[in-house]
Order: structure tokens, then C-alpha cells, then sequence
């Protein structure tokens, strides 16, 4: 996936959407940050680091503990044409400002009538695995994905993030951005190796609505994305060892959803499942399900596999929160059932 | 109402005040008229003409719905929030505005519209959800969106003040003296919106007038029963921002109010809440019987601002009975004209409702 | 459905909501009604008609306009044992007090590990069809049951409405009651005759998460809610005299759904519609996909066809609302589409 | 700091108080005395337990993350937000509450907690994910729940607000004269639920004291860069009710502010707001390196609150040097049972994890 005329170092994927954020800001004045300790902290979980610095308090902004307010305020800034790069610390916190969310800055474009532009990045972390309760390690992107007019974007290494933030800054279209905290490559929470990697300097796209073969395979495919592609990805590596070849699909983006990549391989495979870290029902792995099954059921050998938290609130012990979770064990079982 | 005592404001010295004309059909005048004395008969004007618009909404609403009323049917549908008696608010605020200074209006957003300088076709089209419409029929009644006026409303309740930051904060941040003036009903100002909206608003010092609409009732629950505050200037000073309540609906002390607030604004001297004690003359949304209402309803069309403006103006000179019939005569050819022109119209086809989910 | 023993009127869904309710308040001093509307005014749509006269405005509480800080407000009453039953006035104003909702109704008794109920009825009036524009047409019941810890239930007439009513109000778990403002029966709204129906006098429940078979079929499985049922319903007497049978689920629970009642009708007619009025993609219609594709895909004859509102906001012309609405002519023409 | 004077309250007299003995472990005393002069060995064990507890889950927390400091990883992991130097609030405040008193902590809940008798073993169990915990292991540190203390915290800013009011609106359906108290740090008195909380309470006359917690910083946020207003006091007149704002972090002080409200409360005169101006002592949360903080660290050390009040006890002979080491000890005899109790606990079985969904 990489560039390879282009000069690349290892970056983790924090780095890489503060890259890209600087370069945007760089480029064009009308783009700015706003969010909780993004200034000098840098962003809880990294995606604002050294932007401070380098731009100062007037274009990287620390916000009071009013996400109505300041997603609001982002909203009414992209509307007279500046390109607002938002961060809501959690996603899990969408709920005191779901309303700006997903009935003004998903709708004012359609409501408008194509009026009024609303240009504006949401970004905001999600996921699990460090314990951190019910209230903060949810990945909810099936939750803004069934909600018309807001793009959403994915990624699960350094380069697609770095790609996919300034893809989401140039958008005319409100783009939320989830990330995960462990694919961050942060050094105080435990990483994938893959969360580091190589990313060009300058600036370049990831075109949202594109999905990624991060494998290819011939026996299953799984469909997933963020984090659990990272494990996917160690799962196959496991797997081939044992003779079974995994082909994933790294989906990057959710809205639009790139339906084609999807059926093509699980045509080739005719073997599907559908890792997430997102709660099973209502969600993506429907999404995915219904893709395949109103296409053409056929195209599955076996009855496709959903591996997703199974519908309960994230536990806290650590024991029950890897109970829930999608992690390369089940991956790897649930590949082999379908094997089976 | 509960506890404390409004704040009053001076009414201006209405016979000094002179007449000048209007130099757009907003009645927008140049910055350096509008922080003075009031152009009285613009003024009642701009009431006059809100009032025969939403008379005949009222009545082209109602017209089709016979015999058995479905809010669903008729040329048009859906809910419909008439401004009447609101008239002051709307025309004192908006004669200190100027093209490029921004409102977000609620789901009662008609007067500020018209006060503001929206295209009364394009507009009527949008309510009668035509192609020629300010949203191509895709919006409705409250959700307006005229960029070119940077006007746009929200049928959820103070959402619209937070925006209205953030256009302030684009026109801060790019050197304008713009001005955006964020409007809710006194029922919106007990919604998390309006808390964090003021705060941030006088945090980063933007240039806001939030304005509220005490029409005394929240649909049928009347603001005894929603606010623990007799004024919400009272709040201002939690934020330390000045906040004014103008306990009368009258346009003129409407118009003081605001040119301060707005002068504040522009100046670079940040935010301000005004409180407006106004009358909702009719309905909470048409189809409300106001069963609710009881004794209220009395006494409401002796409160009717119009014709107490009007009489006041005749009393002053500033009005003659003559003028008063041009006045409307006007006002309802202009109307008349958008109705057709609305009538007139394309309705979209269905298969455009795909189009601009995305730009 | 309804019991032929017990005395029955001809109510509306409305009638039969508020009628639960106040059976419910008679039997248990410490249910009472929170919400916008919900006094004198008796619900925007119905549904605590007479409650107020009954009860008084000590048990039927008219609050401000803050949802957070009332449905906040109902679950501390629920955590300290009272049963309350709240009004968010339309679905659509979620977003200002989904935190309430999602983080701490959905939550509290999962993060308690069981020592906190919190038996509370969360009502609020969902659809589209009359022109109320994006910001007050939409139904939003897949986002919530994407979300653990809500039981989502989802009538479609005045017989379930007062049965679930009063299983919602009887359970000691969070419980959205989701109405389509079309199937209330109102006097100032277009309305299908089944949203008046046959209703017992007294106090009845209908279990929550049992679907119901609406209608018996051979041909094709409709799978669908609310509203949607009674233009199936109509569709399917239609289609009956051209030779079609059409099978109807009313799923009346979207949590816990009745993943059986789903099967078995599939395994039957071989052919399967889901017919939503919510967002299509990542909602309801996939989570009925995902139920067949992971059991046995090969009981589809024929690909699946999902009838949901195709990911756009609600627009407010009557063309362009029932031109994204899934009305009965789009349900008889994906039936035959299904059959041909 | 921005603009405005806080409101001051007079420090009790110290050499009037006298010493009782506590009825319950949690340092709960019969009603009738709360109100009066506070029982200062109690404040001073209250605060000292409280402290012990904290410097031992700092330790424990760091003991097993090294040398790659990882949040996830140890006995103890994920976020942890340790309340030392904020130990006045809690005792203050909890002294006047009795056993069926309501608290709704915030992300930083320990010092309330331990203050208002949640058993620490079953506390810290739970802390340390294992079944004997208060919450299985479902909640952790940011949700500890314990209805029978009517204990509850959530990590969500500014929404235990409502819940509080939630409770309080049982307690007087009920016809009893129990008190919720809510707690947030400042940082979260700019969310909307702050806002609508105190308006409902206010409106509905609710038995809550609402505690705002400013510790001068919102994580790397200062209060300056947050709030518009010096003392979140002048919004409690946005609501009607009384708001004060307790400038110095001393226990005593608080004890007088909050038995005041908390007496206001329980005779059903209605909510009240008190700020404290209290000190964060270490980072937000375990890990934070507090770059961000400045010249702020260096004189923390100095505003310790505990020591100044061992000062000022020791000199008015209310305590003496031995009774320090004795009330120590037996804080951290308590505090190393509980470590005990919960690294000897089972861990929870990960199918577990699909319990309790539902009730
Ligand atoms: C968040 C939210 N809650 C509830 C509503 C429903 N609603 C629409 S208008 C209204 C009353 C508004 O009262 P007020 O703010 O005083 O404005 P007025 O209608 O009097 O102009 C309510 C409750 C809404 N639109 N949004
Ligand atoms: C709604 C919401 N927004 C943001 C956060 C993240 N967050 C957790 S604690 C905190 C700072 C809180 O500051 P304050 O209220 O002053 O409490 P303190 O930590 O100082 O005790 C923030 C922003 C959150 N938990 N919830
Ligand atoms: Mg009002
Ligand atoms: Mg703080």
C-alpha cells in the first residue's frame, strides 16, 4: 500500500493523522482544530500532537466540556466556509451531542436542498481493550453509519489514516473520523506492530468509500475493519501455517460502503466472516449480511459468521472484556469452523 | 412566573425619533443609521408585512384541510408555526442587521425570514415545497436555508445557538465585523444548547446577540411551570455577559435593545442575551385548540403589538389612516404575488429525493 | 389477537396506550408520567389522553424542554424503585439526552453487575408521512437496538400497544416504546382503519420479544413493524386475488427479537422482504438478513429484498417524502418482483 | 481566572468545636448533630483515610506497569483518576449525610465514596475486576455502584447531575426527607446537563446540593480557558437558588457551606450550588505528565490540604503528634485489608460477561 518513489518513515498512526492535519493546515488557512486537550496536551489519544506548537492557540483550540457547543460551533464554521477539523475525545460521549451530529451536520447539506456545504471532519476515538469501562471503549461506527449524510472513515494503520484525514478535510461533506486507541501505536497502551509503519511525508489521499484487499486469499474472507483488521491480519498469517488462506477485507470506510470488493471476494471465497468490534446486532455485520444475501445467497458455501461483541455493554475485569471481544482466538476459530 | 424581578429597559423618546426610507426590501439600513433612532414607519412596515404573511399562511393552510383536518394534506402540510404577534422581536433585532450577519431561527422562523431579508418567493415555494423553493422543497417550514443571507432554522429546540457561535467564530476569525444573532423561545432556554452556547459565546468573546422569544408558553406548558427564573437575563450574568429583559412587545424598545446588543457585537466586545416578553397571538402550531390556555386567551388580541403601534404612530404623526391601508395594501400584493409564485411552481419529482445526500 | 371473552371496544392505539398507562398507575402508586405535553395537553400524539384529570399533576408531570435532564431524572427515580413512564416527544430529539439514554439507562444495571434496576418506560413517537421534514419524521429504532441493554418494542396496532404497554411498564428493565405517529389513530392525521381495533377493558400484556404472525402465507415472507404492517396487510389482501400468498411478520420486539418466528416463516415461503421505515443500510433490514445468512442462507429461493428508506434524511415535499417512503405500491412491487 | 469577585464564607470557629465519636464507619452521625460544629477528628480521620487509600492505589496501579508502561496492563488497569488533595470536599460534604442520603460521583469518585460508607474491601475489589467487587467486575473505577449506600458514579461529565435529581424527586414522592447530593469537577459545570439539572431541581423544588468540585484544571484545560464566568455561584441565581463558593480548601469551611445546603435540602426548601475550590494534587488521571501545568505544580506540594489542617488541629490541641500516627495506621491497616480482600478475590469468568444485560 505504500508509495514507494515517495520518502516514507515509520510513523505510528497517531502521527499520521497529525501529519495530515498539519499538512491540510499548512496549505489552507480556513482549516483549524477544535476539541478537548488538543492544544498543548496534543490529544488525549495523540491526534493533535505538536499542532500547538506549530500553530498556536488561535487555530488549535482548547474547548470547554461543551460538545454540543463546540460540534455545534464547528458546524456554523463550516457553514460560512472554514473547514473545521472537530474532536470529540470519546466516541462513547456522542450522546450529549448527537443532536448537532446527526440533525444538523448530517442533514443541513439535504435539507438545504445542496445549499449550504457543511465541510468539516468530526474525529473521534473509539474502541476497547484496556479496561476502560462501558462509558469509554465502545466503537459505535455502525451506530453513525445508519444515519444518512455523514461519510465515515476507519482506518486501521498509519498510511490509511494519514490518506483517509486528508481525504476528510478536502471533503465538501462532513466526515466522521473514528480511529482506534489501540491502533493509535501510542506508547502507553499495548500495539499491534502494525500500528507503526511506513507513511510517505507529503501529503496524499485514501479515497473515502474505497475498501483495501489488506489479503488475498482463496479459502474465506473476512470483512472487517480498524483494530480487528490488524488481528485479522495475524490470524491469516497463523492460519497459512495450517494450510487455510485468508483473504481480508480492510473496508476503511463504512459510508459510503464499498459493496463491491466485498461481494468479489466472497464470491472467490464463498466462505464469510464478518469480524467487529462494534455490538453484533443492528450493525455491521447486517450490513454485510444483507449485502451478500440480496446479491446472492448462493454465493456462500457455508452460512456466513458474524464475530462481534456479542450485544452486552463492555465489561470492565479484564477477563470479561476478552470475553466479549473479537480477538485472534475466535478469529482464528471462527475461520476454522467455517473451514469445518 | 416564579421568582425575581425583570430588568426594564427605557422606552426611546418616540417623538424625536425620524423617518428615513429603507435601502433594501429587509429593510437593512447602513451600520451608522441603525444603532440610532428608529425609522418608525419601517419599523411597522416590516411588522405589518410579517403579520399579512403569516395571515395568509394561516389561511392557505387551513383551506385545504376541510372538511376533516389532516395535518398531512392540503397544498400545505405538515406543522406549521406561525410568528404572529412575535412581529416586534423580529423587526427590532433585524433593522440593526445587515446583509452578511447571520441568523439561526427556530421552528418559529417566518418573521425573522422576512425581517431578515429572505426571498419571500423562494421562501413561500420552500413551505409549499416546490422546486423553486429555498431548499428545492427538501426543507419545509423550519428548515430554511438561505446562505446568501446566511439564514437558516432548526425545528430542534436551541440547537440553533451553538451554530450561530460558530458563524460568529468564522466571522471573528476572518477579521469581519458580521454579526450572528442566535433566536429560541423562553421554553428552548432551559435546553443544554442555550448553557454551553453562552458560555463558549462569552469564553472566546464572539460576536453574538442571543435573543429569546418569551411568548409565555412552551407549546401548553407556561413558563411558571419550565423556568425557575423570572428572567433569563438573569442567566447572562452567569456567563458575564450582559443580559437585558424588554418586558414590553414593542418594537421601538425592541429596537433599543438590540442596537446595543448588536453595536456590542460588531464592535468586538462580545456576546449579550436579550429577553423578550412577546405574545403568541395564535396557536402553538395550527391545529392547537389551546384548550390549555384559559384565561390567557382573553385578553390576547387587546395585546396584539399591530395596532397598538399603529395607534401610537397616528398619535405621533408618524402615521396617517391613509397610510395605514397602503401599508397593507402593499404588504399583501407582496404576499399575494409569492403565494402565486409558490402555486405557481414545480413540485419536485419523487426520484429527486436522492439527490444532495452528499455535495 | 385480541381475547373474545373479555369485554373489548374500538380504541385507538393512542387510547390504548393511555389506557394501559393509567390501568398500570391505579394498580401501582408509584408509576407515574414524566414528560413535554404530557399534562393537560395529554401527548402531542395521544398518548397520555386523561391522564392528567385522572391522575393530577403530581403523577403526571409536564416537564421543561430538557431531555437529558428529565429522562436523567426518570432514572433515578427508576434506581431508587419508582417505575417511571417518560415521553421524548419525537424519536428524532434523541441526540439532545442520548447520553441519558444509551450511557446510563442502557448501562447502569450491566455496570452494576445486576444490583441497580432500572425499571423504566422510555415512549416516544417515531414516522414519517405527513410532511414534518427530516428533524420529525424519522424512526431511529434500529440505532437503539444496535445498543445493549434496551428492550425496543415497536407496536403496530392498539391491541399490542396496550399489551406491550403494560409489559413495558410491569418489567424491571429499560424499555423504549416506540409509536408511529400514522398508526396512533389520531383525528387530525390520515389513517389506516387498523390503527382503530377491538381492545380488552381491562389490563392484558403481550410478551416482550414475541413476534407475531400477522398474517399466514406461502409465497412470500414480509418481515416488517409499526406502520409497515398495516400497508402489508393491505397489500397482501390485494395481492391475494392476483394468486400471491403473502406471509406477515409484525415483529412488534426489535429487543429481544424473535429470531424464530423470522425463521420459520423464511423456511416456509422461501422468499423474504423486509420491509423498514427506517435508514436502510446498517439498521433493521440487514440484522433480518444477518438472522437467515447465518442460520442457512440456502432457505433464500430467491436473493432477499429489503424496502427501507434509502439512506437519505426525510424530505419535506409530499412527493419527495413518499417518493423515500416504503408505501404499499413499493411493497406489491417487491412482492412480485419476488415472485417473478 | 476570568472576570468577578467569588463569594466568601466565614471559616468557622475552630475553638468552639468540640469532639464526638462516630456512629458508623463511613463517619455518618445522627442528624440532629450534623448541622452543628463539626466533629474535627472525624474530618481529619475521614480525610486521612481517604488519602491512604489513594497514595496505595497510585501505588499499585504504577507497580505493575513496569518498565513499558502500559494502562491496560496489572492487577489494576485501565484509566484511574485519584481524588488526593480533593479530601475536604468529600468529608465536608458527607459529614452531613446520613445512611439513605444519595451521591452521584463523577469520573473521580473514591473520596465520595469512602466519605458516605461504601465498603472499601467490595470497593476495591471492584477496582480490581474481581467477583467480590461492588459490580462483579462490570463497572471498575469510574462505575461503582452501591444501592444500598444509594452510592452511584458515572464517567460521563455533568450526567450524574439528572440522576441525582432523579433520586431526590423519589425521595420526596415518597414523603421522606432524604438529600441527593450530585458532584462534578468545574470543567463539567459547562456541559448542558449541569444547566438542565439545576433548572428542573430549582423548578420542582428537589432535595439536591449540587457540589462543583474546581480543581482549577479539566484535564490540561485550565479554568480560564472553560469557564466565562470566576464563580459558578453567580449561577446559581440563573436558577433561583442559593449558590456559594467556598474559596478555600479547607474541610471545616466546607462542613459550614454544605450543612447549610444539605439542611435546606432535607427541611424541602429546595436545591442549592456550592463550588469548592478545592486541589488537584497529582495528573487527570495516573500517567498524565502534567506538561501542560506550569508554574501551577510547584507550590502543590504547599497547598496539601491534609497537613495544614494536622497544622492547625495540632496547634488548637485537637490532635496530637501520636494520634497522627495512630489515625494513620489504622487507615492503612484498612487499607491494606482491602487490597488484600480484593487481590485474594476471584476473577470473574469471561462467559460472565453475558450476564446481567438484563434484569
Ligand atoms: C429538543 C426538542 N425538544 C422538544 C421539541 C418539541 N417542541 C417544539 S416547539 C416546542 C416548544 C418551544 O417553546 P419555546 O422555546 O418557548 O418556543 P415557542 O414555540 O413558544 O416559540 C417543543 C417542546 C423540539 N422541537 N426539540
Ligand atoms: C461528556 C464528556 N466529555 C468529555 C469527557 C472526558 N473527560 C473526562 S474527565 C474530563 C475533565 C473533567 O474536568 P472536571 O469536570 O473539572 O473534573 P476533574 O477531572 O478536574 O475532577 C474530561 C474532559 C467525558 N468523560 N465526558
Ligand atoms: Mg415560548
Ligand atoms: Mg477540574
Amino acid at each position: 500500500m505504500t508509495v514507494t518513489e515517495i520518502p516514507t518513515r515509520r510513523i505510528t498512526t497517531a502521527k499520521a493523522m497529525a501529519e495530515a492535519i498539519a499538512l491540510e493546515m499548512r496549505a489552507d488557512p480556513d482549516v483549524f482544530v477544535m476539541g478537548e486537550d488538543v492544544g498543548p496536551y496534543g490529544g488525549i489519544f495523540g491526534s493533535t500532537t505538536d499542532l500547538f506548537d506549530e500553530f498556536g492557540a488561535d487555530r488549535v483550540i482548547d474547548t470547554p466540556i461543551s460538545e454540543t457547543g463546540f460540534i455545534g460551533a464547528g458546524i456554523g464554521a463550516a457553514i460560512e466556509g472554514l473547514r473545521p477539523v472537530v474532536e470529540l475525545m470519546f466516541v462513547d460521549f456522542y450522546g450529549v451531542c448527537m443532536d448537532q451530529i446527526s440533525n444538523h451536520m448530517a442533514k443541513i447539506h439535504y435539507e438545504s436542498g445542496g445549499a449550504v456545504k457543511v465541510p468539516m471532519v468530526l474525529m473521534a476515538a473509539a474502541g476497547a481493550g484496556y479496561s476502560d469501562g462501558a462509558q469509554h471503549s465502545q466503537c459505535l461506527w455502525g451506530t453513525f453509519a445508519h444515519l444518512p449524510g455523514i461519510k465515515v472513515v476507519v482506518p486501521s494503520n498509519p498510511y490509511d489514516a494519514k490518506g483517509l484525514m486528508t481525504s476528510a478535510i478536502r471533503d465538501d461533506n462532513p466526515v466522521l473520523f473514528l480511529f482506534h486507541k489501540g491502533a493509535q501505536g501510542l506508547v502507553w497502551m499495548k500495539k499491534n506492530p502494525r500500528s507503526i509503519a511506513d507513511v510517505p511525508e507529503e501529503a496524499f489521499t485514501v479515497a473515502i468509500g474505497e475498501a483495501a484487499l489488506a489479503r488475498e486469499g482463496t479459502d474465506v474472507t473476512i470483512v472487517t475493519l480498524s483494530l480487528s483488521v490488524q488481528h485479522s491480519l495475524d490470524v491469516a498469517e497463523q492460519l497459512e501455517a495450517e494450510g487455510i488462506s485468508v483473504e481480508i477485507v480492510d473496508l476503511r470506510s463504512l459510508v459510503p460502503l464499498d459493496r463491491d470488493t466485498v461481494l468479489d471476494s466472497v464470491a472467490k471465497t464463498g466462505r464469510l466472516l464478518v469480524v467487529d468490534e462494534d455490538y453484533e446486532s443492528f450493525g455491521l455485520t447486517g450490513e454485510i449480511a444483507a449485502v451478500v444475501a440480496e446479491t446472492d445467497p448462493t454465493m456462500l458455501k457455508k452460512p456466513l459468521r458474524r464475530l462481534a461483541v456479542p450485544d452486552v455493554p463492555i465489561p470492565y475485569a479484564r477477563t470479561l472484556e476478552y470475553g466479549i471481544l473479537p480477538t485472534r482466538e475466535k478469529i482464528a476459530a471462527a475461520v476454522k469452523d467455517l473451514m469445518a | 412566573m416564579a421568582m425575581g424581578s425583570a430588568s426594564t429597559v427605557p422606552v426611546v423618546d418616540v417623538a424625536t425619533a425620524g423617518l428615513r426610507a429603507s435601502i433594501d426590501p429587509a429593510g437593512h439600513r447602513p451600520k451608522e443609521e441603525n444603532m440610532n433612532s428608529p425609522n418608525r414607519l419601517d419599523l411597522y412596515r416590516g411588522m405589518v408585512r410579517i403579520r399579512r404573511y403569516e395571515s395568509r399562511i394561516l389561511q392557505e393552510y387551513h383551506a385545504d384541510k376541510k372538511p376533516a383536518w389532516d395535518i398531512g394534506a392540503g397544498l400545505i402540510p405538515g406543522e406549521m408555526h406561525l410568528a404572529a404577534g412575535q412581529e416586534p422581536t423580529a423587526v427590532g433585532v433585524c433593522a440593526h442587521l445587515e446583509k452578511g450577519d447571520a441568523i439561526t431561527a427556530p421552528h418559529r422562523p417566518h418573521h425573522f425570514a422576512l425581517a431578515h431579508g429572505v426571498d419571500m418567493n423562494a421562501m413561500t415555494a420552500e413551505i409549499y415545497g416546490r422546486t423553486t423553493g429555498l431548499c428545492r422543497g427538501k426543507g419545509g417550514h423550519m428548515h430554511l436555508f438561505d446562505p446568501g443571507n446566511h439564514f437558516s432554522c432548526s425545528g430542534i429546540i436551541a440547537e440553533g445557538y451553538p451554530v450561530a457561535c460558530g458563524q460568529a467564530l468564522a466571522f471573528k476569525r476572518r477579521g469581519t465585523d458580521r454579526v450572528a444573532v442566535a433566536v429560541a423561545g423562553e421554553g428552548a432556554a432551559n435546553q443544554g444548547a442555550f448553557h454551553e452556547s453562552l458560555n463558549l459565546a462569552a469564553l472566546w468573546n464572539l460576536p453574538v446577540v442571543f435573543v429569546i422569544e418569551d411568548n409565555d408558553w412552551a407549546i401548553s406548558v407556561p413558563r411558571s411551570r419550565s423556568t425557575a427564573t423570572a428572567s433569563n437575563a438573569d442567566r447572562a450574568a452567569g456567563y458575564g455577559i450582559p443580559g437585558v429583559r424588554v418586558e414590553d412587545n414593542e418594537v421601538e424598545v425592541v429596537f433599543e435593545a438590540a442596537g446595543a446588543a448588536v453595536e456590542r457585537a460588531r464592535s468586538g466586545e462580545g456576546p449579550s442575551l436579550i429577553e423578550i416578553h412577546t405574545l403568541r397571538l395564535w396557536g402553538h402550531f395550527e391545529g392547537d385548540a389551546q384548550a390549555y390556555r384559559g384565561a390567557d386567551l382573553e385578553t390576547v388580541d387587546e395585546r396584539d403589538p399591530i395596532p397598538r403601534y399603529a395607534t401610537a404612530l397616528l398619535e405621533s404623526g408618524d402615521l396617517t389612516e391613509d397610510r395605514i391601508l397602503t401599508i397593507a395594501a402593499e404588504a399583501d400584493a407582496e404576499v399575494d404575488a409569492a403565494i402565486a409564485f409558490a402555486v405557481d411552481s414545480p413540485v419536485p419529482a419523487p426520484e429527486d429525493a436522492l439527490l444532495s445526500v452528499f455535495a
